[in-house]
């Protein structure tokens, strides 16, 4: 059993490499940044849309669309007590900037850099901040990354004090912690366990005292604990576990949508997926919706574009479903009428190889003989990172908010030489969008929303009509949650999961 | 000569193995009061299992049957485990053949003799010990408190032997059966271990059962001799007459053997006749 | 054989002991250490992905490979590796950020735990099973110890162990689910050893001392049963060698009880290479617990090393194998000297 | 010899094959066999095991007629998924709606395929490193011995993972690296044997005739030390399989939809609990295939190694 | 034929050095028999080891037939001297049939007609075609040692070194063993070194013989000495006494 005060949840946490927000990226570690830092923008969990200031009370933009001021809220604390400044902010900002660790070019594409970051994110009084940005971009936008967890707010005093080399104590926030969250993180042990306390100097205090994260990476394990009450939220549950432990009077399922989506990558130097053809003929040798029933249950339902839904212009069609004859008509069209051998990159995680088995079957039924190369998600990547795949089944989570994240790397392929210093996805599957690179920068730069969602829409169109990708499904997040346990949500990204306001009966 | 210290009638002792059943042992039968008994045959004649029988040592697929087997009055064919145990090393011993591998290798040799001791006489440890510095005294070892406390692997095979006889003899008993307890030692050392159970034989009055294929030694040595051939005895006569053997089996080893004294060319060999194993 | 002014000469032969370890226990992990260094850098999986993710950008990239070292040609890393290796710094992990060393001094007493209550029940109950069956050879006895090691050895460990987890801790409850300690306790203790039966023990607090050992309980007796059906087996096997022995024959002659007969002489005898077969398992143990250590959520060395060499993080895996390494040696070294304490044959 | 005169006297072919003076050398050679053969069939569990081992050669080379379903297609994930034992899938089905019966048949080629091709690797480096280390003693042993203790002490599952990741994943490279990874326990072995009969009379005896070197290794020792070695490889495959089940659990065995029995096992695992056929029928066949070759193995160490057997 | 010249042989080192055998030098005339007799211990199987190789010759020289012995030796020697050992149950490979035994130095050195060859050793050691191909444990002790005559001979050498050839055997069976090697010494004008501890046995065989004890010879004497009982030596002398049997008496024991 657990103590009343304190909420313990099972999860698979062995993707936590740091702490510090500036660094933060993986889905575990941006959660934990979700409860234990505020950051200038929040938008509504329900509505992604509704753009909300948390340390910001008020923001404006300049007519030119390149300044943003920020109006701070007062009487806003750290967990040390120690109010939050303007200092502060902009200390927090510019040192995401300068440490330059993987999430900053979330902050980086605005035109912020080393070198003038300094001069763009400035404190214009006790409580006002002010950011220029290089291009007059669609605010939401900036908005948006504005919310990110890499742009938390961190206390200078404390970071100063513990800085060592000038490191803007990035050794030692990864493992400490200096926020002004609703929790604390009081310690991480790494693949066993972290607590969140709670933290006393927060507005609304946390009905919990303390949140508990145990690394239980067998998930029949985790199921045993929850239904036993040893543990209040199991996070990792596969489908069939779900079903059952649904049955259980004290466990209830919760979910939340993500902005994550699965899908295909087909690599264009494979002669065969460079076809248009093939490729729209294995869109159609996916069975969508019995995948999305079965193997999937649960944890996603059936999508087909690049946008999750929740996102501004996000398109729901779903135009394919299983048809083996079509698919056979396009691949005699390609002059593979007995079809063909491929292989595909396989992270061996019980889902992704079950879905691979999936398609392998459907795939056979038109004679694309489909080969699953099981590997490590770390050396799955490599390969896809390096173009030596034929077909890649993934995942990718937006990094933020805003449908540029997706169309970013979906649609927009600036450079396809090997050599390229860019690697989205477009690039990765060796995929020349064309016109569309050029039409998802301008929608950037679009400052209508309606007109600028339109944009999406096309993109959205002409990549699911022609890209490389076979986009499945968007992923929903099930927790298996004991009866007693009351507002643990699950947000549309990770650092959305909220346990600020859980509570126990 | 009174009873008779042990008694054998008709001992049989066979093997079911997985090849076929093997007699070991054929319907031997005879008698010992204080005296020296000899056993000769050639290898794997059953000698050893006939000592072994005598024990209630045999060897776990092997079983015993015998019309008689009693030693001084008591029935060993239907005596309990228990009282066996105590006959054992008490009032029965052995000594094998090999002080290589039947002393254990991680005991001192005084420990293995006190161990001896205690199991048949209930005494403190420290008369134990004196006792079998005693012992290892009475088998003319030269330094016994130095020997008490070595390993079997350190001292040497005349050494072990004599560690042994004075083991087996610790308890006093009335029946001693020596199984080869020489062959593994050099002609000199030998002879001093013989001399060492001759003399023990005729201080304590104890029986002897000696165990040995050398039809020489035996007949210098024993009062009686037994010789067996395929599990069975052909012949039993009085050491002394040796010589006079009828058996022709007996006859056979006796001449196969180069002397010192004549040299015969080529050596006579036995040519064995199967009526003889019926 | 002459044992007057022997000690100068044995503190010799000791010093000359200590100086061969040295060397064995030195070109061992060398060895180790190229191997797993080598093999760190042919695994096609890029360790700056495992840092900086898959998102990014170049130039971070570029950076962290560099700060890796990973630029430089492979001996150069290697040498560079050694050097820092001599001077106890094995480098920091990436996943956990810790130095190796720290992050080892934290899981190794969790599997030392697990693998030393796994040997010691194997051995308490392996030992006497063996003993028994080898004594009773051919009896229905034997049979079923030799076809309880034998189910040792043929089921998959991780099956069992969830099952043994539905039954005990799941449907009656008769034992703590995975992970050390429940969490009420977790801090009711400051780590010591790291060891949390002996942390608890030490410090007076027996409530979670006794939640500790229902949480140990079920993995241990799952690991023990492992290293039962190896040792049983090998107790049978050398049992019944010893049993055939001249001795064992010689001391019914003497008239001892069939228990002393077979405890104090054969299993005597026996226990001397037995004792290198107890060192070799538990050696298993300390290794090979992983899937054990997965299903019970124990933070041990086996996950460690696993989950880092699925990331490529090599410092790390080249850590934990040094210290398997090492502790496979100086088990060998102990039970090497053990032997020599066991069997005076091979003292002088 | 005196016992064999008191034995009854076969008669027959069996007679022939027990002549103590066999005729030619197959004569020899068969007696030996049959001489083994009925110390083997005397131990009932070790027949058991010789079953078990033949079953299993037969289900692999009859699979084709005894698998009622494809091993690979699987059925529609709507309707027959996860479905328990019954008349139409004995053994049910797993989570791609294959048949499980099915897919465990075929998946003893696969075992078949690991026991068969670790035995080929690891023995013969077991062997040729034990006996020339044993045999040459010296410098060579020192080297050969130490390399084998840092085998020895390499944890084997990161060996076994970095071969395999070094390789790629697949079935073979798993087994190339399970062997890899067992091959030090045979050298020891090898090699303790080979000191035993380094200084025996008979090695002595061909030396004297002027053996060279690799021929008194090839021709005299190995034939010695390869049925321990042997034997102990056999008491081995049942860790074997066990291993390539759990790199299996890992991801890291057999390629998807290969039916092989650890990757079946690790499939199951997500559905344990509830749909405990999916990883119990496939864990079923490992433990029976382990157990049997567990019993030959004990049964072949009673024949091949008298020391044992005493 | 042979000449062994100051022979020392020294095992291990420092603590553990054993000094085998110290200065033994004897000649042996070709197509002569020559015995070595002493305890167990005293360096007689060593000699024979050195002087074919088996064991290292730390001092002196051995010269067979005037040139002395290369080490290691090579093929001429392997066929001019050969050697049987005392144990024949370990001196056969036991997985071997006696056919394979036999054929093994012929392949080594080549030689053709291999079975022409077995069959007639196996006749010169008085077994049938029968045994060829047998296995050791189908052999009894005498039989065997037969078959490790038949392997000593099958190269057609000029010297046997026999280490006692016949301590592991029953008497009868000894009593054949001798007959045969006596005969086949006069049928094939072979040079013996016979190792025993058996003076009778010996006596039986040789003409000439050399007393070992602690490493070192004793006392060089011939075997008609030893019927006579005149032994120079105490040593020798007890060991003549011993071997008549066991005497109730006491006798003087030989200082140890
Ligand atoms: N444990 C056993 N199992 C089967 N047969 C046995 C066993 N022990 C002895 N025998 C057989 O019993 C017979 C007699 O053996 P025993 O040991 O009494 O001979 P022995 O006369 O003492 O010979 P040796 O002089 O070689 O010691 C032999 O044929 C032997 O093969
Ligand atoms: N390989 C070896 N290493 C060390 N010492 C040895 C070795 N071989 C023999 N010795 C020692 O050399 C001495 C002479 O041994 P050797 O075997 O020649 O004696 P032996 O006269 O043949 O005795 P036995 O009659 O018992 O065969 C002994 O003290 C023995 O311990
Ligand atoms: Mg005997
Ligand atoms: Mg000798």
């Amino acid at each position: 059993a657990t103590p009343p005060d304190t909420l313990v949840q099972a999860w698979q946490s062995d993707d936590i490499i740091s702490l510090d927000p500036a660094e933060v990226f993986e889905f575990s570690a941006s959660e934990i940044a979700g409860n234990t830092y505020e950051r200038l923008i929040s938008y509504d969990i329900k509505d992604v849309s509704k753009i909300s200031g948390q340390v910001a009370e008020s923001w404006t933009v300049s007519p030119d669309g390149k300044t943003y001021t920020f109006k701070l809220r007062p009487n806003k604390k750290f967990a040390s007590g120690s109010p939050i400044t303007a200092e502060d902010v902009v200390y927090s900002l510019q040192r995401a900037v300068i440490l330059d660790k993987s999430p900053a070019f979330i902050l980086g594409q605005f035109g912020l850099t080393k070198d003038n970051v300094k001069d763009k994110i400035k404190q214009t009084g006790p409580l006002e901040v002010t950011l220029e940005v290089d291009k007059p971009y669609a605010p939401t936008l900036v908005l948006y990354c504005l919310g990110n967890s890499v742009a938390s707010i961190v206390e200078k005093k404390v970071l100063v004090q513990n800085e060592k080399d000038g490191d803007y104590g990035y050794n030692w926030l990864k493992t400490h912690y200096a926020g002004s969250g609703p929790y604390i993180m009081r310690e991480w042990k790494a693949n066993e366990v972290l607590v969140l306390e709670r933290n006393p100097n927060y507005d609304q205090k946390t009905p919990l005292a303390r949140v508990i994260y145990r690394h239980i990476k067998e998930t029949a394990s985790q199921r045993l604990l929850l239904e036993k009450g040893d543990v209040d939220v199991a996070r990792n549950l596969n489908p069939e576990e779900l079903a059952a432990v649904a049955k259980n009077p004290d466990v209830k399922l919760q979910s939340g949508p993500k902005g994550t989506v699965y899908y295909l990558g087909l690599n264009q130097k494979n002669p065969n997926l460079a076809k248009p053809e093939v490729r729209l003929a294995l869109k159609y040798l996916v069975d969508y919706s019995a995948i999305a029933d079965t193997i999937m249950k649960n944890k996603g339902d059936v999508h087909q574009n690049f946008l999750p839904k929740g996102f501004l212009g996000a398109e729901t069609t779903n135009p394919y479903k299983l048809d083996v004859a079509k698919a056979k008509e396009l691949l005699a069209k390609a002059g593979l009428k007995d079809g063909f051998s491929v292989t595909m990159d396989t992270r061996s995680t019980a889902e992704i190889t079950g879905i691979a088995q999936a398609m392998q079957a459907t795939f056979a039924q038109a004679g694309v003989k489909l080969e699953i190369l099981p590997m490590d998600s770390k050396q799955a990547l490599t390969k896809y990172r390096a173009r030596q795949h034929d077909i890649y089944i993934g995942n990718w989570g937006s990094d933020y908010q805003d449908p540029n994240s997706n169309a970013d790397t979906f649609a927009a392929n600036d450079n396809n030489a090997d050599d390229a210093k860019a690697k989205p996805l477009a690039w990765r599957n060796a995929w020349d969008p064309g016109a569309l690179t050029a039409k998802t920068r301008a929608a950037v730069m679009e400052r209508d929303g309606a007109k600028r969602a339109q944009m999406y829409k096309e993109l959205q169109k002409s990549v699911l009509d022609d890209g490389p990708f076979v986009v499945f499904l968007q992923q929903t997040e099930v927790a298996a949650v004991r009866k007693n346990v009351d507002n643990f949500v699950l947000g549309p990204s990770f650092s959305d999961n909220d346990v600020s306001q859980a509570k126990k009966n | 000569m009174t009873k008779p210290l042990l008694e054998v009638e008709d001992l049989r002792v066979r093997f079911h193995l997985r090849t076929g059943t093997v007699d070991a042992v054929r319907g031997v039968s005879f008698q010992l009061g204080r005296e020296r008994l000899g056993i000769v045959g050639e290898s794997g004649s059953g000698k050893s299992q006939t000592g072994r029988a005598i024990l209630g040592l045999t060897p776990p697929p092997g079983e015993v049957a015998a019309k008689k087997l009693s030693f001084d009055g008591i029935d060993l064919l239907t005596a309990s485990k228990r009282t066996l145990r105590t006959l054992r090393g008490g009032r029965i011993s052995m000594v094998m053949q090999d002080p290589k591998y039947s002393l254990n290798p991680v005991m001192t040799i005084g420990e293995q003799i006190i161990e001896a001791y205690q199991a048949h006489a209930k005494v403190s440890r420290a008369e134990a010990r004196d006792k079998a510095l005693a012992m290892l005294e009475a088998v003319k070892m030269r330094d016994p408190g130095r020997v008490f406390a070595l390993y079997p692997h350190e001292v040497s095979g005349g050494m072990g032997q004599r560690a042994m006889i004075a083991m087996m003899l610790v308890t006093d008993p009335d029946l001693l059966i020596a199984d080869e307890p020489t062959s593994a030692l050099d002609v000199t050392v030998s002879m001093e271990v013989l001399r060492i159970l001759d003399e023990l034989v005729a201080e304590r009055g104890m029986g002897l059962i000696f165990v040995s294929h050398d039809l020489k030694l035996v007949s210098s040595f024993c009062d009686r001799v037994l010789v067996m051939y395929a599990g069975r005895v052909v012949e039993e006569l009085e050491a002394k007459h040796l010589r006079e053997a009828q058996h022709p089996y007996t006859r056979g080893l006796m001449n196969c053997l180069p002397t010192l004294a004549a040299d015969v060319r080529p050596l006579p060999t036995l040519n064995r006749d199967p009526a003889w194993a019926l | 054989m002459s044992r007057g002014g022997g000690h100068v000469s044995a503190l010799r032969s000791f010093l000359k002991k200590i100086a061969q370890f040295v060397i064995v226990l030195a070109t061992t992990l060398l060895g180790l250490v190229a191997v797993t260094f080598f093999i760190g850098r042919v695994v096609p999986i890029d360790p700056v992905i495992a840092i900086v993710g898959d998102r990014a950008p170049a130039h971070v990239y570029a950076r962290v490979r560099q700060e890796l070292g990973l630029d430089l040609p492979l001996i150069q890393q290697f040498w560079i590796y050694l050097k820092k290796a001599v001077s106890g710094d094995f480098g920091n992990s990436v996943l956990t950020t810790n130095p190796v060393l720290t992050d080892i001094v934290n899981v190794f007493p969790a599997t030392l735990e697990l693998a030393t209550l796994g040997t010691i029940i194997g051995t308490l109950i392996g030992i006497p099973l063996g003993v028994l069956a080898a004594v009773k050879r051919g009896t229905l006895i034997d049979q079923c110890v030799r076809v309880l090691g034998l189910i040792g050895y043929s089921i998959p460990i991780f099956w069992l162990g969830l099952m043994a987890l539905l039954l005990f801790y799941a449907k009656l409850g008769w034992v703590e689910g995975p992970g050390r300690l429940d969490v009420t306790y977790s801090y009711m203790y400051t780590p010591v050893t790291g060891i949390v039966l002996i942390d608890t023990l030490m410090q007076g607090q027996m409530d979670a001392f006794w939640n500790a050992v229902s949480h140990v309980t079920l993995p241990a007796c799952l690991l023990g049963y492992f290293s039962l059906a190896y040792i049983s087996r090998m107790t049978r096997s050398f049992m019944l060698n010893e049993l055939a022995q001249e001795y064992v024959i010689a001391a019914r002659v003497k008239g001892l009880s069939e228990i002393r007969v077979i405890w104090r002489h054969a299993l005597r005898n026996a226990a001397v290479p037995l004792i290198t077969v107890i060192a070799l398992s538990y050696a298993h143990l300390l290794e090979g617990s992983v899937l054990t250590e997965t299903i019970f959520a124990w933070p041990g060395l086996g996950q460690y090393i696993t989950n880092s060499l699925q990331n490529a993080d090599m410092n790390a895996v080249l850590g934990g194998t040094l210290v398997i390494g090492a502790a496979f040696v100086v088990l060998n070294l102990m039970s090497d000297l053990l032997y020599r304490l066991l069997d005076p044959r091979t003292r002088s | 010899m005196t016992s064999a005169a008191s034995l009854p006297q076969p008669a027959g072919f069996r007679a022939w094959l027990l002549s103590p003076e066999p005729a030619s050398r197959w004569q020899a050679r068969l007696g030996r066999a049959y001489l083994g053969w009925r110390t083997f069939t005397k131990n009932p569990l070790a027949v058991f095991g010789l079953c078990i081992v033949l079953l299993l050669l037969l289900v692999a080379v009859f699979a084709n007629f005894l698998a009622p379903y494809s091993p690979i297609a699987g059925g529609d994930l709507r309707t027959a998924r996860l479905l328990p034992p019954s008349a139409a899938h004995w053994l049910g089905t797993d989570d791609q709606a294959r048949d499980i019966y099915s897919r465990v048949i075929y998946g003893s080629r696969i075992t078949l395929w690991v026991v068969l091709l670790v035995s080929v690797i690891a023995t013969p480096i077991g062997l040729l490193v034990g006996t020339v280390a044993g045999y040459l003693g010296g410098w060579v042993d020192t080297v050969l011995m130490r390399l084998t203790d840092i085998f020895l002490a390499f944890p084997r599952l990161v060996l076994a993972l970095a071969f395999v990741a070094a390789l790629g994943p697949g079935i073979e490279n798993a087994i190339i690296a399970i062997a890899i990874t067992s091959w030090p326990p045979y050298a020891r072995i090898a090699r303790a044997e080979t000191l035993m009969v380094r200084n025996s009379d008979f090695i002595a005896a061909v030396k004297l005739q002027g053996a060279s070197t690799p021929r008194i290794i090839f021709g005299h020792v190995v034939p010695l030390c390869i049925s321990s070695v042997i034997v102990r490889v056999t008491l081995d495959m049942a860790g074997i399989i066990l291993t390539a089940a759990g790199l299996g659990f890992l991801g890291l065995g057999a390629q998807p939809p290969m039916p092989e029995w650890g990757a079946m096992v690790a499939t199951g695992r997500n559905y344990l609990i509830d749909q405990w056929w999916v990883a119990a029928m496939p864990g079923l066949a490992i433990f029976v295939v382990s157990l049997g070759f567990n019993l030959l193995g004990d049964g072949l160490r009673d024949v091949l190694d008298p020391k044992a057997a005493k | 034929m042979l000449d062994i010249q100051n022979l020392r042989v020294t095992y291990g080192t420092g603590r553990l050095q054993v000094d085998a055998v110290k200065d033994v030098s004897f000649q042996v005339k070709k197509g002569a028999a020559y015995g070595l007799v002493g305890e167990s211990g005293s360096g007689k199987s060593t000699v024979l080891r050195a002087i074919c190789g088996l064991a290292p010759i730390s001092g002196g020289r051995v010269l067979v037939d005037g040139t002395e012995v290369k080490t290691p030796r090579d093929q001429t020697f392997y066929r001019t001297v050969q050697m049987v050992f005392q144990d024949p149950y370990a001196s056969l490979h036991p997985r071997h049939t006696v056919d394979r035994t036999l054929a093994e130095p012929l392949a080594i050195h080549g030689e053709k007609n291999a079975e022409e060859r077995i069959a007639q050793a196996l006749r010169e050691v008085g077994l049938g075609p029968s045994f060829r191909f047998r296995y050791p444990h189908q052999l009894s002790g005498g039989q065997r040692q037969r078959i490790a005559i038949a392997r000593a001979l099958i190269l057609r050498p000029k010297v046997l070194l026999l280490d006692e050839p016949t301590s592991a055997l029953d008497a009868s069976v000894q009593a054949e063993v001798l007959n045969l090697l006596d005969e086949l010494r006069h049928k094939m004008g072979l040079t013996y070194i016979l190792v025993s501890h058996d003076l009778a046995v010996v006596a039986h065989l040789c003409d000439k013989l050399l007393v070992m004890r602690h490493g070192e010879g004793v006392e060089e004497t011939t075997a008609a000495a030893l019927r006579h009982g005149t032994a120079s030596n105490d040593y020798t002398q007890s060991l003549i006494h011993a071997s008549s049997g066991y005497t109730r008496e006491v006798l003087k024991p030989a200082a140890a």
